[in-house]
Order: C-alpha cells, then structure tokens, then sequence
C-alpha cells in the first residue's frame, strides 16, 4: 500500500471540513481509482466524480494518471477568478 | 513581475514595471471586486489561492504570451486574503511596440489566468457565503 | 471624461474615474511615446489638437461606444504640446460589468481616435523633425 | 463672392508658414472648386488635391460640399495619434 495526501481547497475543503486527507491506496493505483475510495468516504464531495478536476504535483492530470508513493494529490474546485 | 500577494494592488506600481521606451502602447486590465451577484448584495470577498501551482500556472501564461506574440514586457498580479468591494482582484498589464498584440495579448492572458490557475472566489452575503463556479453554498443558521 | 490637455496623464485618476462597484473589468489603453522611428533616434514629440473639432470627435467616439456595447463608463484624455520619450500621449478606460466588453470597446475607442480625431504627431530628431503622417519633412540645414 | 477662412495645421501650416489663409470665392462653390484654387496659390500644399480631407464647421465632408460665406473650413493632415 502507498500512502498519498489529499489537498482540499475552497468549496470542496468546507464540505469536508479539512483542507487534507490522507489515502491509503494500493501500488499502481490510478487518479480514478482514488476517486472512486474517496466518493465513498467523502459522498458530498463527489457528486460529480467523473468532472473532479485532479492536480498531482502542481500540474494537472487526468484520471488515468498512475500515482506514484509521495504524490501531493490535489482536488481542483472549478477555478473562477473574478468577472467573466 | 508575477505576483500572489495579499496586498493592495498598485497599478502605477505594475504599469511602470512593464512601459517601456521601445513600446508605444499598453495594454492593461483590472478586475475588480462587484457589489452584486445574481441580485444578492455582496459585503465582501476573499479569494484563496493553491500555492505554489498558482505561481507555476501563472508563470506559463507569461511563457505561453512571450511565445505566441514576442511580447517581452508582461506583468500580472493577483491579490488573496479579504478584498472589499470595488478593490482589484487582478490586473495584467502588457507593453508591445504596437497596440493590437497589446491588446490580444492581455486578452489571452487573462482568459487562460481564468481557466487555469487554481485561485478560488468567496462572495459574503448578508444571509450566507459561496465559493464562485462551486454548485454548493453554505448558509448562516 | 473626455480631455485633451497639456498636462501629464494621471492614469490612476482616470481609472478611478470609470471604475464602478458594480463593474468587474476595466480595460485600458495606454499610448506612450517612443523613442525609435524606423531606426531614428527620438529627442522628444509634440502633438497638436484641431479645437473644438478634435474635443467633437472624441465625445462622438464616446457616443458611439456607448450605443454598440452599452458602456456607459468610458474616459478619454488626448495629451497635447510637447512631451518627453515614455510619456503616455492618450489613455482610454472603460470599465463593464464584464470583461468581454470592456476590452472591445476599449480597443474600439483607440482605433476610432486614431482615425478620427485631428491632432497629430510631430517627432524631434537630432537632424530634424517630421509630422507623423505626412509625407513631407523638414530638416535642420 | 464669398470669404473663407481656410485653416491649416501640422504639416500643411508648417508648409504655407501660416496656420489661416482667406481665399475669396465665387457664391456656390464647392470644397472641390477651393481645392483647385488653393492647389493655384500653393501648389506644395496641394500635391495629391484628390485625396486631401476637409473639414467646415468642425465636421468632415466631401470634395462636393458646397460652401456657405462664413463656414470655417480646415485642411485636415493625415491623422496620426500614436502608436500603430
């Protein structure tokens, strides 16, 4: 097993409660399959899972991405900055 | 000059960091902080970033900006913490010789800062608070 | 605010000036002067007004923004009588609930007075002076 | 006849050497018709008369206006604010 820590920012830190979460996944696991244990401990969180958008190491990835141990794994709430 | 800070922006500060004696326009926009959303008053606003992959997103905007249009002089900063109304949230300032990359230039910066970097929106409302672009808002009991 | 004087541009009162609680986005043009001409070195400008007409094309400039995008935050100020390398010659801001517009007006405006609006350039160089534009030139002898 | 004011400015004032001159016209003539008598008394001025821009009254109009004792007509140079 391998163990990775969640940042939570924004919307998705309130609804947890936490701005971290610590996962323990199995080696080789991908971003989808850290979504799919993190819907079921955080149901709110994901109830959209399929548009969860993931950062590993300050770059974005998609769901396929393989983690590696000491990935910093970060959910991405829907970025807007300021006036359309 | 790429800047995150919790600081007033000064736009004289950023102009005159990018002006240059070779360019003869510049191109600059700032977003400011607007006292209604949807018909609900805004009070105030706070604005979190995740650093450093916001420095980094906003880094490659200026790299992707210096390739497309040859633009060396381009400034951006982005403030964080608690803004009140009517203050800049953003402002990207960019100089070129002639007006039109300018133009485009800061344009296309500040649409890709918007979709790419990963710096969040709170509205306060009288009744509650809610993260912009999130489906869920939380309301005072 | 529509200007056109002999005084330096002070870019933050003109922003101050059309910036809104209710707007989010200001774009701005800045115009400077530069001190290369097709590889002539330039000392120093001079720009000349048509009064009242120029002060007519500018407010007619301002009208025409307002009616295509519903601006009704825009400030012109047109520098005239001599200026030193790097000083801005015209400022255009225009502030919108959204940014989208503003930066279309904005680029609208300074194209408009460009074509517009009479006053014109003369640039100083060590061996005589031109009128932008013109193609005739006068040197020193 | 009728007296005009004809303004010039920027390069056009600096080629006559003065920035009004009054040009006597017969009643009914057009922006054309004082184009080609300017074109006489300053043929410098009036090296391309086809495409020079007029201005009366602070507005532009075209080479077949037809003038009005007292309308103040301007040669308009090629405008030129700044950068490009």
């Amino acid at each position: 097993m391998s163990c990775f820590s969640v940042r939570l920012f924004a919307s998705y830190r309130d609804l947890v409660g936490k701005s971290t979460v610590l996962m323990e996944m199995p080696e080789g696991s991908s971003v989808s399959d850290l979504i799919i244990k993190l819907s079921g401990r955080y149901p709110l969180l994901t109830s959209a899972p399929g548009k969860l958008v993931i950062a590993v190491n300050y770059e974005y990835v998609d769901h396929t991405y393989c983690l590696t141990e000491g990935d910093e794994v970060a959910l991405i709430p829907p970025v807007s900055g300021g006036s359309k | 000059m790429i800047e995150i800070t919790p600081d007033k922006i000064d736009h004289d500060r950023v102009i005159s960091c990018v002006r240059r004696d070779s360019n003869g326009a510049v191109a600059v926009f700032l977003g400011t902080t607007r006292n209604v959303t949807e018909g609900r008053k805004v009070l105030h606003l706070e604005y979190e970033a995740y650093r450093p992959m916001a420095d980094n997103k906003l880094s490659e905007v200026v790299l992707e900006i210096r390739q497309r249009w040859s633009v060396e002089n381009i400034a951006i900063v982005h403030r964080i913490g608690k803004l009140e109304i009517g203050e800049a949230s953003l402002i990207v300032a960019v100089s070129t010789p002639h007006r039109k990359d300018a133009f485009l230039a800061c344009q296309y910066a500040v649409d890709r800062i918007k979709e790419t970097v990963p710096i969040w929106k709170k509205e306060y409302f009288e009744d509650g608070e809610v993260w912009v672009g999130s489906e869920f808002s939380s309301t005072h009991s």
